[in-house]
């Protein structure tokens, strides 16, 4: 018992990596053997990375960072695991988001997909998962980079898996658009290994210092071609044109995991390469913060705006998806405590929030099989539980108090001022102010929309199981009491910051 | 020395029969013609190279590898020609005009 | 291809070609090549195979279930020769310090973890690419 | 038929041993034994394509030389008919007939079969278009190339090698 | 000044939320109950208020720090009340009381009762909470849950009309909920604090500080229905449930001033505003909106859409005394604010019964209704004449302190503004009451004795009691404590 | 002496892989093209063959093996498709 | 016999080059992914060059076989044209 | 000017994988064949590939199989470590893309991404 | 104009890129950055470290096993998706 106590606490970083890669190979099998066991054995992937994720937790608590030497070789020559206050942040995040997209998976799927395929959904979707975990721990370039395919692989497989020829184009654009961005990272990672010849992102740090007088251009471009690789990943302005399609057209969970964590992760590996690897003194040769600022306004614009003509409820949600990268990116563009403190709470936020609303937008079409919005007229009567933590979610979009989403705009908030950039202030209060227009009409028309004046409107509404009303509840209880009580996340977050 | 005379010639030989084959393939005016050009003078002209480098080797390990090359490549190139052959026939790729069949039966047919 | 030529070539370079292909893998830790190129030199044999004949014969002889296991048990494998070096207290895919022999570098038994990882992973290759050819060329007609 | 597998198993697995040997070019009894199981693994795995007793020569000495001889002049005719490519080719106004004719053979196993349309393809001026039972169909280069196919010396040998089954 | 703790703030202010999901849970089991749960919750509400006047009398400030919400930000959570929050709290919980009493009757043939009262006591707790907590953060929090909460009051009637006054109410609420979270922001921005405890956070005149000027002023002013921003008000009232449209005329309207309040008192300084003369956008905005709410009253014939326009004028009224930075004056206004609270109260619960009772909301059509519901009509009348500013009333009181106020301040163009105002008001509550009392012959036929129950006439005789003796009466408890206020606010006693 | 003979052959056989490249870009049907990769397969085992040897790298002839063993794959493969348009 | 190397290993990149944008410029596709076989094999005499036999069996292994076969079967199970 | 040149050809290699890294871009961003956009993906990526194998070469090095007691130069074996693993990601890439590219096909009737867009549009 | 644009951009690429590689360190230099003590490590120690001759076999299943988790999970990813995408679309 001892060593069983011992082994995982020396090496849950790897196990709970393992874990998920393990148990999704065992997927297939499962399926020709016992099939009802896979929802299982997923949701017991998640446990146990639970399990782990809070000895993690406990230990970075209580001994600061950990480190974990995959086969015990030092970081120079092997790959090195470090988690951190971060890494905690995201890790906790990744586990109990995706724990519970996944329990209104086990219900949601049996009308979104064909039976056989269900088993290869829950491959797919422990392995997006385990991949993030991975890109959220590892201090590895290469590693990185596998890890970052590996999700783009299985994150366009948990699209086009569902019987729609929409769902097809859009993960063939999302597959070929995350191929450029992984080109690109990659060609970045081989410039950065050319003039450090390192791969581990301390030792690299350590030599872009003396590297950025000799090789300036080389480092700015390396530099160039991350960020392009990241954003396309992340979906930001100018490169977002795979995620409406993708995320709108995919099954529900899929939607939600894509946009409520995948997209995120790439913002979180782009801001730990910006700060942890990149010496500061390329900061004053480019204005790369400026940069990210600008796109990201654009997002924050642009997404909003989208997002205010759509017909389709999961489409309006993926365009406010962009909107809300911008905000993270806005975070890591203002680069000061406060900024970044909003920005990589507002992952965590915006992760609960899209989640609980594609998830809401999944059961509404699981029961009344309406995606369009017009229709939604009177629907809060017919399913009261799902517009309600419906009106949370878009409450919390908009910025109400006591949502959480108001925290990390707040924070944002602060962030601009202190950066002395009030104009960006302006633009987070407009688009909250262009979040209420395509949110709030929504929400009122379900509720208080007259229900006789159309006469389509008498669709029978199938009831809500259990397994999928659960996850939203706890979702919309997680957005109001990160709301309310923000103090403990925050505490989190400002630690991770102090890292930087 | 004399050894070494022997595989340059031959490794001369080779590459002139290389040489042929690719001008075959340039100058040959249809797919069946290019492609004996390639099959025998490939077939030869790698098999000489191979030779030659066997005999500057010597017996051992490597030459033994360069042998089952040249069986292999024995085995594949006429098949490959073969395929090509026949897929070329099969979907009618036109052959140079003036093809005959000598076979009376399909003399009709000759014309094309 | 009801090609008797090229069938009776097949036939006769196939299971030459397998034998490369398990010297390659085999031989990772020792001359170039490993799990990926041997899988991928294995598959191509099958391939050919399949090529040569059609894909009922290829399917006698790997079947989707069989591929199925191959590929999970590969992945597996790795997973749980890796898990040898927690159980040894050392760390994740441990191999010198996680208690596996080392033999005399040169032989064909050497580097411990590394042939047998080589071996599950080859494997797996193969039958990844053979399925992944199968199940590309034979579209719709699938259960 | 049973007794004539388990010949073939045991003569492939050894063939393919040698192989092995070749390519390893080692005597470490770590190699041998990994050579023979993956000879052994193989065979099983591919015994269905095996080329059995009924479809190929008989396995005796003299056939062995005469398989020699037959190569022998098989590499005689390919030197000879890379020199008339060459001619052709260098030549300027490029003397060619092209010519497809069809004939019929006596071979009745199909390893010789193939052996004889793979030795067409290399030697003078022709190429086995088609190979339909004891049908070819044979492109050549000029139209003396083709008319010589028919019956030809190599042919004969191959029969003879066929018939002392 | 002196602080003492007390749970009792913030008992009053998280009591009715809490109770609001009693209320939800319950109203599956009976209606009554639920009823019955929603009055015992409001009055508690108002007895714990109630409850602070020994302490606010002593001159006390009562403080109590729940928990740290935002690390690194000052202390957020703080509850705090001075004797300004207890009026303003006081007076709210007074009148939500009366009107959830009315509710009860009122709404008895309305549906979606199950939403109406949970948000009515929801809106109780948050309105409340906006007035007793001690920090900016908070009081932000506070005032958008209290804004998007009373939407589903406003939207009640589902009517297409009711749903297109909502959505211009929800955007216009949000717009001033972001205007002032950048106002709050701003001002954590430059002094660091956001605590109500100091007065003074803004002292330098900067870019910063005016553009934290302005957004305070359309944060609140949207709420207030201050002159430009006033456009969802007439809209947004006479859509809602008679009571809701009392307590949003009566109490909500009054976050907007006490915000003001607040901001110009506390978070910049009068003598701060008058120096960089910041303050003199407001007292024009503020005379525009007596004006221009007096005018535009008259020109309206649906009784509670009048009632509206009124509302915007005496907003302007408030507005005009804080503004004025006199002693006088802002007695005056601060005593408005109980006596608009009172009058309007009355005057739109008034118009619920008359709608309820006749189902007729048109001026025109009210001929005679006097003898029909004397009760009702009488209170009415007092109400109006209230308004008005007729003598004996608390309307004249405010209003003489207000033209005291403005003369004291050297302005005596805002005496006229308050006669023309008066005046107006008098054109157009008068008519009412005349043919209402005195109406035609044919109407006088129709006369039946036909008056509302008890539950609705004891809230409208109450609130039409108090105005008559809140006037110029020797115990005069709320000019007593405007007084106080006003000592505090100018003596720099926070 | 041989070994410059065998770098200058293989400089020869990349030139003439430029002209394979030729006939494969230009040619006019889909058998031209296939059969210039075949040549071009058959010159670039040679080629390692003779690198392998003119650098005594030994370790290159297993490359050059797995061509031998391979290259005729995709010639088979594009074969099947042009005369079946299939591969099944 | 540096001079001879480096013009081996400069042919060869430029060849790599030319059947780029050969690739690029094919309208046909099936010669496209001909072509790009080509590339495939060259490319692996390049990594031989540059002294890297793993991948340059790999890429032996890959490009002339298995990834020309996939993008054969997937244009037989879709069409040829551009 | 003579510098530079000699620098380029010095270091032809980095430079000839950029030239195969821009025309994969240019073919994958400008073809609406879908196919040829995967070709292009390929072009790109053995480009990433040729590039990071070349920071590792060392002149006069030799492949890093270890003979032992032999003293030789050579290369950085890490590259090379590093892109086999690269390979496998591509040919995987690849095959999945592939695999889309028949589904779209037996939706769409066409492996055109602008005719697709141009499908969509219309229905 | 799309066309014009293309081309620009890809110029500009291309003048960033050629810009690039003039100032990267020279082709197969010794002293380059890479050469640094990671690989030295590696060819000194592999064959004692690992019992592996090949050290690239020795890095790839060995001091960077992880990586090789990472490929053969994609791998497995691959053929999880093609399946999948294919068996849903039948």
């Amino acid at each position: 018992m001892t060593t069983a106590m011992n082994i995982i606490q020396g090496h849950s970083p790897a196990l709970i990596v393992v874990t998920f890669l393990l148990f999704s190979y065992l997927m297939p099998v499962l399926d020709s053997w016992k099939k009802n066991w896979c929802a299982t054995l997923a949701i017991a992937a998640h446990v146990l990375a639970l399990f782990f994720t809070g000895i993690l937790a406990w230990q970075v608590f209580t001994t600061g960072t950990v480190t974990y030497h995959m086969g015990n070789w030092p970081p120079p020559w092997g790959i090195e695991f470090v988690i951190d206050y971060l890494a905690i942040f995201m890790l906790t995040t990744i586990t109990v988001v995706s724990l519970l997209i996944l329990i209104f998976a086990t219900k949601d799927l049996g009308h979104e997909l064909k039976a056989q395929v269900s088993s290869w959904y829950y491959t797919l979707y422990l392995l997006l998962v385990g991949a993030m975990i991975g890109l959220a721990i590892t201090n590895d370039f290469f590693n990185m980079f596998v890890f970052m395919e590996i999700a783009a692989i299985s994150a366009c497989g948990i699209i086009a898996i569902k019987e729609d020829k929409e769902c097809v184009e859009a993960s063939f654009k999302y597959l070929i658009l995350s191929a450029v961005g992984t080109g690109c990272v990659l060609l970045s990672v081989a410039m950065l290994y050319m003039v450090t010849g390192h791969l581990n992102f301390t030792f690299a740090a350590e030599a872009l210092v003396p590297a950025l007088e000799l090789y300036p251009n080389n480092i700015l471009v390396a530099l160039a071609l991350f960020s392009a690789g990241f954003i396309v990943k992340a979906a930001l302005f100018p490169l977002h044109v795979w995620l409406p399609d993708a995320h709108s057209s995919a099954p529900s969970p899929s939607s939600a995991i894509l946009s409520g964590l995948v997209i995120k992760i790439y913002a979180y590996a782009y801001l730990k390469l910006l700060l942890k690897v990149f010496p500061g003194d390329i900061f004053s040769m480019v204005p790369i913060y400026d940069m990210i600022l600008i796109l990201a306004s654009l997002s924050i614009f642009f997404g909003s705006l989208f997002a205010i003509v759509q017909e389709d409820i999961k489409r309006m949600l993926a365009f406010s998806s962009i909107a809300q990268i911008g905000y993270v990116f806005l975070g890591i563009g203002l680069a000061n405590q406060a900024g970044l403190t909003g920005g990589i709470l507002h992952i965590f936020n915006h992760a609960l929030m899209k989640a609980m609303l594609f998830l809401s937008a999944g059961a509404i079409i699981y029961c009344t099989g309406i995606r369009n919005i017009d229709q939604l007229k009177g629907i809060g009567a017919k399913m009261p539980l799902v517009m309600g933590v419906f009106a949370v979610g878009a409450m919390s979009m908009v910025g109400i108090p006591t949502t959480n989403g108001f925290i990390s705009k707040l924070y944002l908030a602060l962030g601009t001022l202190d950066a002395g950039k009030p104009f960006y202030l302006g633009v987070i209060l407009v688009s909250s102010f262009l979040n209420v227009i395509y949110y709030f009409p929504i929400v009122i028309n379900a509720f208080f929309g007259e229900p006789g004046e159309e006469p389509e409107n008498d669709i029978p509404v199938k009831k809500l199981p259990l397994e999928m009303s659960i996850p939203l509840v706890i979702l919309a209880a997680g957005i109001l009491f990160f709301g309310i009580f923000p103090r403990h996340m925050l505490i989190l977050v400002e630690r991770a910051v102090a890292i930087f | 020395m004399i050894l070494e005379i022997i595989s340059l010639i031959i490794l001369i030989f080779g590459i002139f029969f290389f040489m042929v084959g690719v001008v075959g393939l340039l100058r040959f005016p249809d797919v069946y013609t290019r492609l004996h050009a390639t099959t025998k003078c490939d077939t030869l002209g790698v098999w000489l190279i191979l030779f030659s480098i066997m005999l500057y080797q010597g017996f051992s390990g490597p030459s033994i590898k360069i042998g089952l090359m040249i069986i292999f490549i024995w085995l594949s190139n006429p098949t490959a020609a073969h395929a090509i052959a026949k897929a070329a026939y099969s979907v009618d790729i036109p052959m140079i005009k003036g093809t005959v069949f000598a076979d009376q039966a399909k003399e009709e047919s000759s014309s094309w | 291809m009801e090609d008797i030529i090229i069938r009776m070539i097949s036939r006769i370079s196939v299971p030459f070609i397998m034998v490369f292909g398990f010297y390659i893998i085999l031989h990772g830790h020792l001359t170039p090549g490993g799990s990926f190129s041997g899988g991928a030199v294995l598959g191509s044999s099958m391939i050919l195979f399949a090529l040569a004949f059609d894909l009922e014969e290829g399917h006698k002889k790997l079947s989707h279930k069989t591929s199925t296991l191959i590929e999970t048990g590969g992945a597996s494998w790795f997973v749980l020769l890796g898990l040898v070096g927690i159980y040894a207290g050392t760390g994740f895919l441990a191999n010198k310090t996680g208690g596996f022999p080392m033999g005399v570098p040169g032989e064909l038994v050497s580097g411990g973890m590394i042939a047998l990882i080589t071996l599950g992973l080859g494997l797996k290759v193969a039958s990844t690419v053979i399925t992944l050819f199968y199940n590309l060329i034979e579209g719709d007609s699938h259960d | 038929m049973k007794a004539g597998n388990l010949s073939t198993y045991v003569g492939t697995t050894f063939i393919l041993f040698i192989f092995w040997l070749l390519i390893t070019w080692s005597l470490h009894y770590h190699q041998l034994i990994a050579g023979l199981l993956c000879s052994v693994l193989v065979v099983i795995f591919c015994k269905d394509i095996l080329i059995y007793p009924n479809e190929r020569f008989k396995i005796r000495p003299i056939t062995f030389v005469k398989f020699a001889v037959y190569f022998a002049n098989l590499f005689v005719e390919i030197i000879q008919a890379n020199i008339q490519v060459a001619k052709i080719v260098l030549s300027r106004k490029m003397p060619i007939s092209p010519t497809l004719i069809e004939f019929k053979t006596n071979l009745k196993d199909d390893l010789s079969r193939v052996i004889l349309a793979n030795s067409i393809t290399l030697t003078p001026g022709t190429l086995t278009v088609d190979l339909e039972g004891d049908v070819y169909l044979v492109h050549g280069l000029t139209r003396a190339n083709a008319v010589d196919v028919v019956d030809w010396h190599m042919a004969i040998k191959l029969l003879d090698i066929e018939e002392g089954k | 000044m002196e602080r003492t703790t007390s749970i009792l703030p913030v008992f009053a202010a998280l009591f009715p939320m809490v109770m609001t999901f009693a209320i939800y849970y319950v109203q599956k089991e009976s209606p009554k109950l639920r009823n019955n749960l929603s009055v015992l919750t409001s009055i508690i509400t108002f007895i714990s208020v109630a409850a602070m006047y020994p302490i606010i009398a002593e001159g006390k400030i009562i403080v109590f720090e729940l928990f740290e919400v935002l690390p690194d930000m000052g202390v957020v959570g703080t509850f705090r009340v001075d004797v300004l929050s207890f009026c303003l709290a006081l007076v709210a919980s007074f009148v939500w009381m009366l009107a959830t009493i009315f509710s009860v009757d009122y709404m008895s043939h309305e549906h979606a009762q199950n939403r109406y009262y949970p948000t009515l006591i929801f809106t109780l707790g948050a309105c409340i909470g906006i007035f007793v907590v001690g920090d900016l953060f908070s009081f932000f929090i506070f005032f958008e849950l209290m804004s998007v909460i009373s939407y589903v009051l406003v939207v009640h009637e589902e009517s297409v009309e009711a749903l297109k006054a909502g959505y211009k109410y929800i955007v216009m609420t949000i717009i001033g909920g972001l205007s002032l979270l950048l106002g709050v922001i701003n001002t954590y921005e430059i002094s660091g604090s956001v605590s109500l405890d100091q007065i003074g956070l803004i002292t330098e005149p900067s870019g910063l500080a005016l553009a934290t000027f302005i957004a305070f002023l359309i944060g609140f002013g949207m709420k207030a229905g201050m002159f430009p921003l006033h456009v969802w008000l007439p809209d947004a009232h006479p859509v809602a449930p008679a009571p809701a449209s009392a307590l949003l005329s009566g109490v909500m309207l009054k976050t907007g001033a006490y915000g003001l309040i607040r901001v110009f008192y506390n978070v910049f300084t009068p003598e701060f505003l008058q120096e960089t003369g910041w303050i003199t956008i407001v007292t024009v905005l503020a005379v525009i909106t007596i004006l221009l709410g007096s005018a535009v009253a008259l020109t309206q014939y649906d009784l509670k859409r009048r009632l509206a326009y009124s509302s915007i004028g005496q907003m302007g009224y408030i507005l005009l005394g804080l503004s004025l930075f006199t002693h006088t004056a802002l007695v005056g206004a601060v005593f408005h604010i109980f006596s608009h609270a009172f009058m309007k109260g009355c005057l739109f619960l008034c118009a619920g019964a008359i709608i309820v009772k006749t189902g007729q909301r048109d001026i025109r059509e009210l001929s005679g209704i006097g003898l029909k519901m004397p009760v009702t009509m009488i209170a009415f009348t007092t109400a109006a004449l209230a308004m008005i500013g007729i003598p004996p009333l608390n309307g004249f009181l405010s209003k003489w302190n207000l033209a005291l106020g403005s003369l004291e301040a050297g302005a005596p163009v805002f005496v006229i503004v308050l006669l023309i105002s008066s005046l107006l008001n008098g054109l157009y509550y008068l008519p009412i009451i005349i043919s209402a009392f005195f109406g035609t012959e044919a109407q006088e036929k129709k006369f039946t004795f036909d008056e509302v129950p008890f539950k609705m006439l004891m809230p409208i005789t109450i609130l039409a009691l108090l105005c008559l003796v809140f006037g110029v009466s020797p115990i005069n408890l709320p000019f007593n404590l405007s007084k106080m206020v006003a000592d505090m606010l100018l003596g720099g006693g926070i | 002496m041989l070994i410059v003979a065998f770098t200058a052959s293989c400089i020869f056989l990349v030139l003439m892989i430029f002209l394979c490249l030729y006939r494969a870009y230009v040619g006019p049907t889909v058998a031209d093209r296939v059969i210039s990769i075949n040549v071009i397969s058959t010159k670039a085992v040679a080629i390692m063959t003779l690198v392998s040897i003119i650098f005594h790298k030994e370790y290159f002839l297993d490359i050059a093996l797995v061509y031998a063993l391979i290259s005729f794959l995709a010639t088979i493969g594009v074969a099947k498709y042009l005369q079946k348009g299939v591969l099944e | 016999m540096v001079i001879m190397t480096t013009i081996l290993n400069m042919l060869l990149l430029l060849f790599l080059i030319v059947c780029a944008i050969s690739v690029a410029k094919t309208r046909d596709l099936l010669s496209a992914i001909i072509i790009f076989a080509a590339y495939s094999l060259i490319m692996a005499v390049v990594w031989q060059q540059l002294e890297a036999p793993d991948i340059a069996i790999t890429e032996a292994a890959i490009g002339a076989g298995v990834t020309t076969l996939l993008l054969i079967a997937t244009i037989s199970k879709t069409r040829r044209e551009e | 000017m003579t510098d530079i040149a000699l620098k380029l050809f010095d270091n032809m290699y980095y430079l000839v994988s950029m030239v195969l890294f821009i025309i994969g871009f240019h073919t994958m961003l400008t073809h609406s064949n879908l196919i040829k956009k995967v070709i292009g993906m390929n072009v790109m990526d053995t480009a990433v590939f040729l590039f990071f194998v070349s920071t590792g070469y060392v002149a006069g090095g030799v492949a890093p199989i270890i003979e032992p007691g032999v003293e030789q130069t050579y290369i950085n074996p890490l590259p090379t470590a590093l892109i086999l693993t690269g390979i496998v990601v591509a040919v995987s890439v690849t095959a999945f893309a592939l695999a889309l590219i028949v589904k779209l096909y037996h939706h769409y009737g066409t492996i055109d991404a602008e005719e697709i867009m141009r499908i969509r549009s219309t229905e | 104009m799309r066309l014009i644009l293309t081309l620009i951009f890809l110029t500009l690429i291309s003048v960033v890129m050629v810009v690039t590689v003039i100032e990267m360190p020279t082709f197969g230099n010794p002293d380059n950055p890479t050469n640094n003590e990671v690989p030295q490590k590696y060819i000194e120690d592999a064959v004692e470290d690992t019992g592996a001759l090949n050290v690239i076999s020795s890095i790839i299943m060995d001091y960077r096993a992880f990586d090789t988790l990472g490929e053969a999970t994609v791998l497995f990813v691959a053929i999880a998706a093609a399946l999948s995408c294919l068996k849903a679309h039948s």
